[in-house]
């Protein structure tokens, strides 16, 4: 009954069947609302947090979300300044990704913050010297970037798009894309790279601290390049997965394959400058602070594994997967690949956010774990919850693939499963 | 974040950090303003009306 | 589904279309002018409550009759500021009733008598985080009280006392301007209006465009009260901010 | 109608637009953010006039000087009086806790009348002309009955005035009970008083002592009065004094001290018996003193050498023999040493052949009323008041042996003995006590043996408590006459425990009575007057504070303008100094090990309590700060953790933090286990102070009271408690 | 930036000799600074305490067991040119580095509890306020008037007890004089210690004790001259103003290696 929403010509599961998963979706995403207003309400001693732990899995999952979104502004730059236009057919659903990832953060950034209502501190009184300052104001302007860009789609609805105002508005979005996307990539090269200078500059622990250029660390070169490498995995993951349970095919293998590539080339340059840049800590920034190179790892909890895997097992292995032809054209070599990528920034985060507090760093103190509350979980479950929604959402509604149609259009005699069943292919060709 | 703000100083990092900010937001404000401008206008004119 | 999305429909009433789009413009129009109205006029109004004084304070006839406002709000031996005279501090004078004012009446049966302090508002209570040396302005920049007070001390009435529901606070805090204009250097007294007097001393200054509606007076009176000359030279004590240092004013 | 819709939608982002250019969105945006910044529920201290009241600390028998800060009329702050003899400035956790205690909820804020059963907690707010005729008639009643010896009174007051009125008040009332929690200054007088011949107040010139042993005792843990002792280890950090602590804890002192010696608990006499065997066989003792002022020197000498060969000790005691060699040459050849005994706080007396072994040790260096040594003044003399009258009653009833027996029989030169006392009247001998009467203390805290305090309790028809504070004697009380805090009352305070002079100090009411209390002493004028008779004739004072003023005459003004008087005192000399038979200082003493209760087959191990600046453990307890400050290496959540050798826990099966059950003869309770290389295998170390039941959710329920786990083991030469631990098991909980 | 005659640096230095442990600089600094108090307080990771002493053990086995205790206030790190590990870091200016007085400052009210600089602080100096301060009925009364108290959802930190220099300040300016003496401002901490372990004063002023006894050299990042003093965590450059002194070996050991193992088991208290 909602089909006269739907994008021309494309088919989609009944509203019955929708309703139950965004139901289903939905649930969690109440047990997550419920664990935020707790926070909210009582405060932060709802969380396992502590004076050691000021940082913990909310910040992780900030950093996480902000470098697997990395794929919007990076799919951006390639299609609007790089020139790859190839990529326009998945540059809406980096866009759509981005846009869950980026006003994620955001809501998991209010959460976090002892004082909500005075959250806006952190603009009127910026302190330029703060990364965290120059993460909140390039966060906010991208985010607001990402609005533009995502609003277009909104506005091709195929009932909005009959009022005239907006049919023009979205027009005219277009025609300045380019303009908006400059803007957000360079935006993004500023917040991906201080967030990896929050870590980066804390000279008070030595786990972190990393020399770098003016005020810059080398974290902060190291976050953007990740993000950039990472994020169109993240893309390509969530691509797949969303066509495994629509079991329709929505954007070409040779874009795909196009962004593969690059991901491939731009993961495999970053771990190397990666490994690098850990050998000079370990034997040179850290030895000089009276850190010895086994101290880092000296735990039961966080021990060399982690290194081993966030560099070999999440940065190697995807990277030399998708930049050979064979392992990005086989589907589950891909799959594989990008699922690693994706494992492998986000343990990036994890060490540089949670090992940071775990690591002692008075002579007589010890190594601190913590485990979170289950109002961490369930805010931190929150946004996936929240994500999900929203991509079912502009896929049953908004044109999100513009190749979806011809993709599937191509005669089956077969008929379509029930699922997909809705509109006759016919009549959907017809109307096309 | 305002030159009168308390916080503001006339200095490098100040200039630097916040001048790419205002420049950032200005470029997203102008823009946005252009396109809802001209959508009055050619909504006004008409445009829009028929497409398919 | 869909007759709606006949491509004929659109073209149909192109004429309603025009006219439509006059009454949305119309209704745009509306809704700016009502909320300017509301947010102009009828917000500060909800904003304040108007909380009576226990009693009028006739500050004028007091200085007539004691001469000077320290012999009231008078600095104590360890330089702290009195403030707000205390019942004991009034009942020096006024054990009885000595005037025919009914005020004094009031304060003399309700309070002297059953020896309870005045329940005052104070139009510059500041918030509890702030620190403010009377000692440092008064006595050693030689500021005026009327500098951040007024011309209270020869008024005849309190004036009423404005309360912000939310924060509590005094109205004289924020400025009776909704905006936040002030002509007077007691207009607000709001953090800026400090340091617009603060940064007159320290080195921001030099680089800034002269900020604040009385900058120049205190650079050249009060400034060289205040700070030492070795101080003027230098920027201020703050890191962050090249001004005084948090702790300056805040406890 | 979609024209409707429309128009409504600009007609919003119309309205939207328009609010951006109001001030409503920024100024609600800033006054809520202001809002936040001062939540209603956030207190704002009200601001006012500061002032500084001088004042005497009471809340341990120290005596430091305090300033009061006040604004207007509120106490914020404690701190250390600058220039007072005992403390100058130095303040301890404790001492800083006034102002929790006097705004604390479990102040008892007027006279309460326990209505169901005792310690039920239910009570009946009365006034305080009801309490007093309550306790009248009872006092009235046991005189009528001719039983005036049936009153007890229970005192912890610290040598003052207060304390002559309630002597005075007994006196003229006729009843011999009345008793005083023991110290080791309890055991270590007798020492004195059986050596010297005389009745003294023992005082240590540590400040100018050049070498310590102390036998336990807890130099920088409470001992004795604890600034003053906490600046007195400073300056020997200064003057690189030696510090040698035998413990077989690593107690603070012993982790300060420039050795600490491990020893087995108990046999600290022998290893003092020991030293003295090397000093005497190597001729390095003080000639002059042994030869010209002592007495019975032969005999001892004998007894020492025959009996405490540094094998033999060492084999006692556990100290290794070579370093009891070099021990005791660096200590007779100090010139200035001192040896000190009393465990950790020294809140429990200890045998009284380990005093006399220690004091002997002294002697035997000649440190006896020598600078830097140990010395022996005169009593508590100085208060003058009238004789008073006695009627036939009174006299009769003094007459009556003391509850606790002190005083007679083979007891005949024992002060108080609270630990006889309330297994005596536990136990229902003979003339039991009717009335008991407790100010500034905590028997049912305090006192080990918790159960046995409780059924003497049990036996009392009428338990009046004088306390500020809800306690857990006041808790179990008929009646609760609330004493005011000290920081609201007139008293006197005679400093310094093992001081070198005597230091007067006087307590000042600095805020007004918080609550509908009285003074104790005002209480006791009262009572005195409605028992009427003699008794009311020997009160003339028509209050505590004039009683005190003229008490303290001469001194009264210097006292309430400085806040103290020094009287410095100079010990006699030698040749003047032993008023016994022999005119001599008596060499005595030997050493009989104190048994330990339990059965070791039961119990393998040994509790031992040990004491801690952090944790008050007296009659006054901890203010939650002071709890705050507890490491989480002795309480965790609820659960005390006791110290245990890793090689003793790892046999038991019991790892760091573990619960466990630990069990006594006495009683059994929940724990959880501390590994620490810091105590010697076998042993268990239970903080005191924990545990308490009364007070608020900041204190109470917080781990074990040791008490309810040892008891009380009495010292056969001197009736005081000497228990030094207990046997104990440890089992997984 | 030049400096000038009128700039103090206040700073510390604590005796680990003399330190008994007794926790009365705890006590004295939460008495004086209003901090707030729970029902449970052993958790010492959710526990403010501005000044924290910590226990350190030597790690050896019975009889040679040894410990050591180490008070350890807010640091007042001055970094490079005062741009401490947390000063720079806060987002909303909310904590700041004073020339004037070297004096690390946190405002609440501008605070709104990132964390970011707890995060920055090696020595956990930084307290986060997870619940809302309560005080028993009645205890509101102890409160403080000099000092603000804290509300749910900031950070707070030791403060050298800045309120006293203001007092100090106020009646200098009262009587006259343009200086505070040595003894006019002194911290809760050091004013309360039995010990005298606790001595602070303005290390630029040569005629103070602390200066006397740290003697610090402006040439080494005042490191302490006679290497007497010493500092924890020098080598990463924070650069603080608490100094320490012990002749104890292992203590000097174990605060002056730093890859160290876990063999020195503390205890927060």
């Amino acid at each position: 009954m909602d089909s006269a929403l739907f994008p021309k010509g494309v088919k989609r599961c009944p509203t019955w069947q929708f309703l139950l998963w965004i139901g289903a979706v939905g649930i969690v995403l109440l047990w997550g609302v419920y664990a935020m207003l707790l926070c909210w309400l009582k405060g932060l001693n709802q969380t396992n947090m502590n004076d050691y732990y000021g940082f913990a899995l909310w910040i992780w999952a900030d950093l996480a979300v902000i470098a697997l979104g990395g794929g919007a502004f990076f799919t951006g730059f390639l299609r609007y300044l790089v020139g790859k236009d190839e990529l326009k057919n998945i540059i809406n659903f980096a866009v759509l990704i981005g846009f869950i990832c980026y006003s994620s953060a955001l809501l998991i950034l209010a959460i976090d913050i002892g004082q909500p209502l005075r959250g806006w501190f952190i603009f009127w009184h910026a302190n330029v010297h703060s990364m965290l300052t120059e993460v909140a104001f390039c966060l906010t302007c991208y985010f607001g970037v990402l609005t533009i860009e995502y609003l277009p789609l909104i506005l091709e609805n195929r009932q909005i798009d009959k009022v005239p105002f907006f049919h023009n508005l979205s027009h005219n979005m277009h025609e300045i894309m380019a303009v908006f996307a400059a803007t957000g990539a360079f935006l993004s090269f500023f917040h991906q790279g201080s967030l990896g200078g929050v870590a980066g500059v804390l000279f008070g622990r030595p786990f972190a601290f990393r020399e770098g250029i003016f005020i810059w660390p080398w974290t902060f070169f190291l976050f953007t390049w990740s993000a950039a490498a990472f994020g169109p995995c993240f893309t390509i993951f969530l691509l797949k997965i969303t066509e495994k349970i629509t079991g329709k095919k929505l954007v070409r293998d040779s874009t795909v394959w196009l962004l593969a590539k690059i991901s491939g080339w731009m993961i495999l340059t970053y771990i190397i400058a990666k490994t690098i840049d850990t050998i000079y800590w370990l034997t040179v920034t850290a030895p000089s602070a009276g850190y010895g190179v086994g101290f880092f790892y000296d735990n039961w909890f966080y021990n060399i594994g982690w290194l081993v895997a966030e560099i070999v097992v999440g940065g190697f292995i995807p990277a030399l997967i998708l930049i050979t032809k064979k392992g990005r054209q086989n589907p589950t070599a891909l799959f594989v690949a990008v699922l690693l990528g994706v494992i492998g920034v986000s343990i990036n985060r994890w060490v540089m956010v949670l090992q940071v507090m775990a690591v002692p760093v008075m002579p007589f103190d010890t190594w601190a774990l913590y485990y979170p509350s289950w109002q961490e979980v369930a805010t931190t479950i929150l946004p996936v919850a929240y994500g999900i929604i929203l991509v079912s959402l502009s896929y049953r509604y908004l044109p999100v693939f513009p190749n979806e149609v011809e993709l599937n259009a191509a005669p089956e005699p077969e008929p379509l499963p029930e699922a997909d069943e809705d509109v006759p292919a016919e009549a959907a060709a017809a109307q096309a | 974040m305002f030159p009168f703000g308390f916080e503001w100083i006339w200095d490098m990092s100040h200039l630097v950090f916040m001048g790419g900010l205002w420049y950032a937001l200005t470029i997203i404000g102008l823009g946005m303003t252009y396109c809802v401008i001209k959508a009055v206008v050619d909504t006004l004119q008409g445009k829009g009306a028929h497409h398919h | 589904m869909s007759t709606k999305d006949d491509p004929g429909h659109a073209v149909s009433d192109d004429a309603a279309d025009k006219k439509g789009g006059a009454t949305i413009l119309l209704f745009f129009i509306l809704g700016v002018a009502a909320s300017l109205v509301i947010g102009w006029g009828v917000f500060p109004r909800l904003l304040y409550s108007t909380k009576p004084q226990p009693f009028n304070f006739n500050h004028a006839l007091h200085n007539e009759e004691v001469g000077d406002c320290e012999s009231c709000h008078f600095f104590r031996e360890d330089g702290t500021f009195s403030g707000v005279p205390t019942l004991a501090q009034c009942t020096d004078c006024h054990e009885d009733v000595m005037g025919e004012s009914e005020d004094e009446t009031i304060f003399v049966e309700q309070y002297v008598w059953k020896e309870r302090e005045v329940p005052w508002h104070v139009y510059s209570r500041q918030p509890d985080c702030v620190f403010f040396s009377h000692a440092a302005h008064v006595i050693k920049a030689k500021m005026a009280c009327e500098t951040c007070h007024g011309d209270i001390g020869t008024s005849t009435r309190l004036k009423p006392y404005q309360e912000n529901r939310i924060t509590g606070y005094s109205r004289d805090i924020w400025g009776y301007s909704i905006a936040g204009f002030k002509t007077h250097t007691y207009d607000r007294m709001k953090m800026d209006d400090c340091a617009e007097c603060h940064e007159q001393a320290v080195g921001s200054v030099d680089q800034a465009p002269l900020t604040g509606v009385v900058g120049r007076h205190f650079r050249q009176e009060v400034v060289p009260a205040i700070y030492p000359p070795d101080r003027q030279a230098a920027a201020g004590s703050s890191v962050q901010t090249q001004r005084d240092a948090c702790f300056v004013c805040h406890k | 109608m979609k024209l409707d819709r429309r128009s409504f939608l600009s007609f919003v982002i119309g309205g939207a637009a328009g609010t951006a250019v109001t001030p409503l969105p920024w100024k609600l945006m800033d006054d809520v953010s202001i809002w936040s910044q001062m939540w209603p529920w956030t207190p704002v201290p009200p601001d006012g006039a500061y002032t500084y009241a001088r004042s005497t600390c009471t809340l341990c028998p120290g005596g430091c000087g305090i300033a009061v800060r006040k604004v207007d009329q509120r106490v914020v702050k404690i701190e250390g009086l600058a220039g007072h003899p005992v403390n100058d400035g130095g303040i301890c956790p404790l001492g800083l806790g006034g102002p929790q205690m006097l705004y604390s909820p479990t102040r008892v804020t007027g006279p309460l009348k326990r209505v169901g059963p005792r310690g039920e907690g239910k009570w009946a707010k009365i006034s305080w002309n009801e309490a007093l005729a309550e306790v009248a008639d009872k006092l009235t009643q046991l005189r009528d009955d001719g039983h005036p010896e049936q009153l007890a009174i229970f005192s912890g007051a610290g040598q003052g005035t207060f304390s002559a009125l309630l002597e005075r008040f007994m006196t003229v009332y006729g009843s011999p009970n009345l008793v005083r929690p023991a110290t080791f200054e309890d055991a270590y007088g007798m020492a004195v008083y059986r050596m010297h011949g005389q009745q003294a107040v023992v005082g240590f010139d540590l400040e100018n002592a050049n070498f310590v042993i102390s036998f336990g005792s807890g130099v920088i843990e409470g001992w004795g009065s604890p600034v003053r002792m906490i600046r007195a280890k400073s300056l020997w950090k200064d003057r690189k004094v030696p510090l040698v602590q035998v413990e077989p804890r690593l107690s603070n002192t012993a982790a300060k001290a420039d050795r600490w010696l491990p020893i087995r608990p108990g046999t600290e006499a022998a290893l003092a018996l020991g030293l003295a065997h090397v000093i005497l066989a190597e001729g390095l003792y003080d000639r002059n003193f042994v030869e010209y002022y002592s007495n019975g020197f032969e005999a001892w000498r004998k007894m020492v050498l025959d009996g405490f060969a540094p094998d033999k000790v060492a084999e006692i005691t556990g100290v290794s023999r070579d370093y009891i060699i070099v021990l005791a040459r660096d200590f007779a050849k100090a010139g200035a040493g001192v040896a000190i005994c009393g465990r950790g706080r020294g809140t429990t007396p200890g045998s009284l052949e380990e005093a006399m072994a220690v004091h002997a040790l002294n002697a035997l260096v000649g440190a006896i009323n020598r600078k830097g040594g140990v010395w022996a003044l005169p009593g508590n003399e100085g208060i003058r008041w009238p004789e008073v009258e006695i009627d036939e009653t009174a006299a009769n009833g003094l007459q009556r042996p003391r509850l606790d027996g002190a005083g007679s029989g083979d007891l005949v030169d024992a002060g108080s003995l609270p630990n006889r006392f309330f297994s005596a009247q536990a136990e229902g001998k003979a003339d039991p006590v009717k009335a008991l009467l407790v100010f500034e203390a905590n028997p049912l805290f305090t006192q080990p043996g918790t159960e046995t305090v409780k059924k003497a309790l049990d036996r009392l028809d009428l338990l009046v408590s004088f306390s500020s504070l809800m306690d857990e004697t006041a808790a179990y009380a008929d009646l609760i006459l609330p004493n005011h805090l000290y920081l609201e009352r007139y008293d006197d305070v005679v400093a310094g425990t093992g001081l070198a002079a005597k230091v007067i100090g006087l307590t000042q009411p600095v805020v007004a009575p918080r609550c509908n209390t009285r003074h104790a002493g005002d209480v006791v004028l009262a009572l005195a007057g409605a028992v009427g008779g003699p008794v009311a004739d020997a009160f003339a004072w028509e209050s505590f504070q004039a009683c005190l003023e003229e008490t303290l005459a001469d001194d009264w003004d210097a006292l309430s303008e400085a806040g103290y008087v020094v009287r410095k005192i100079q010990p006699a000399y030698w040749f003047e100094a032993f008023p016994t038979a022999s005119g001599k200082f008596e060499f005595a003493g030997g050493y009989r090990p104190v048994p330990i209760e339990g059965d070791k087959g039961a119990f393998p191990l040994v509790l031992i309590p040990y004491d801690g600046m952090r944790i008050a453990a007296g009659p006054v307890a901890n203010t939650p700060f002071m709890t705050k400050t507890v490491g989480d290496d002795v309480l965790k959540r609820q659960d005390v953790l006791v110290e245990v050798n890793p090689k003793t826990a790892g046999a038991l099966g019991l790892g760091e933090g573990q619960a466990a059950r630990l069990s006594t003869p006495r009683g059994q309770a929940r724990v959880r286990i501390h590994l620490s290389e810091g105590i010697m295998p076998g042993l268990v170390a239970m903080p005191r102070g924990l545990g308490h039941t009364a007070y608020d959710d900041y204190l109470a329920g917080k781990g074990v009271n040791v008490n309810t786990l040892i008891g009380p083991v009495e010292d056969p030469a001197s009736g005081l408690d000497a228990a030094w631990g207990i046997q104990a098991k440890l089992a997984k909980a | 930036m030049e400096m000038n005659a009128k700039q103090h640096k206040y700073g510390m230095v604590i005796d680990l000799d003399k330190c008994t442990g007794c926790g009365a600089c705890m006590v004295a600094c939460m008495s004086e600074n209003n901090v707030p108090f729970k029902k449970d307080e052993s958790n010492k990771r959710d526990s403010i305490t501005w000044m924290r002493v910590y226990k350190i053990s030597n790690g050896k086995p019975y009889p040679d067991a040894d410990v050591c205790y180490l008070p350890r206030p807010c640091m007042h790190c001055e970094g490079h040119d005062g741009h401490s590990p947390c000063v720079s870091v806060c987002p909303a200016t909310a904590t700041d580095y004073s020339r004037e007085t070297g004096v690390v400052s946190q405002i609440y009210t501008r605070c709104f509890g990132c964390r970011y600089c707890m995060a920055a602080c090696p020595y956990h100096a930084r307290y986060f306020n997870w619940w809302d301060p309560v005080w028993p009925d009645g205890m509101e009364k102890t409160l403080s008037p000099n000092v603000s108290p804290r509300m749910r959802g900031v950070v707070e930190k030791c403060s050298f007890c800045f309120h006293r220099y203001q007092l100090a300040r106020e009646k200098a300016i009262y009587e006259g004089r343009d200086e505070v003496a040595e003894d006019e401002y002194q911290t809760a901490c050091a004013q309360a210690c039995p010990a005298g372990a606790i001595v602070f004063g303005d290390l630029n002023n040569p005629d103070h004790q602390v200066t006397r006894i740290v003697e610090p050299d402006p040439h080494h990042h005042f490191t302490g001259h006679s290497k007497k003093a010493f500092r924890l965590l020098e080598q990463l450059g924070t650069n603080p103003k608490v100094y320490y002194t012990t002749e104890r070996q292992w203590v000097r050991k174990i605060l002056g290696q730093y890859n160290f193992g876990s063999q020195a088991a503390a205890h927060g208290a």
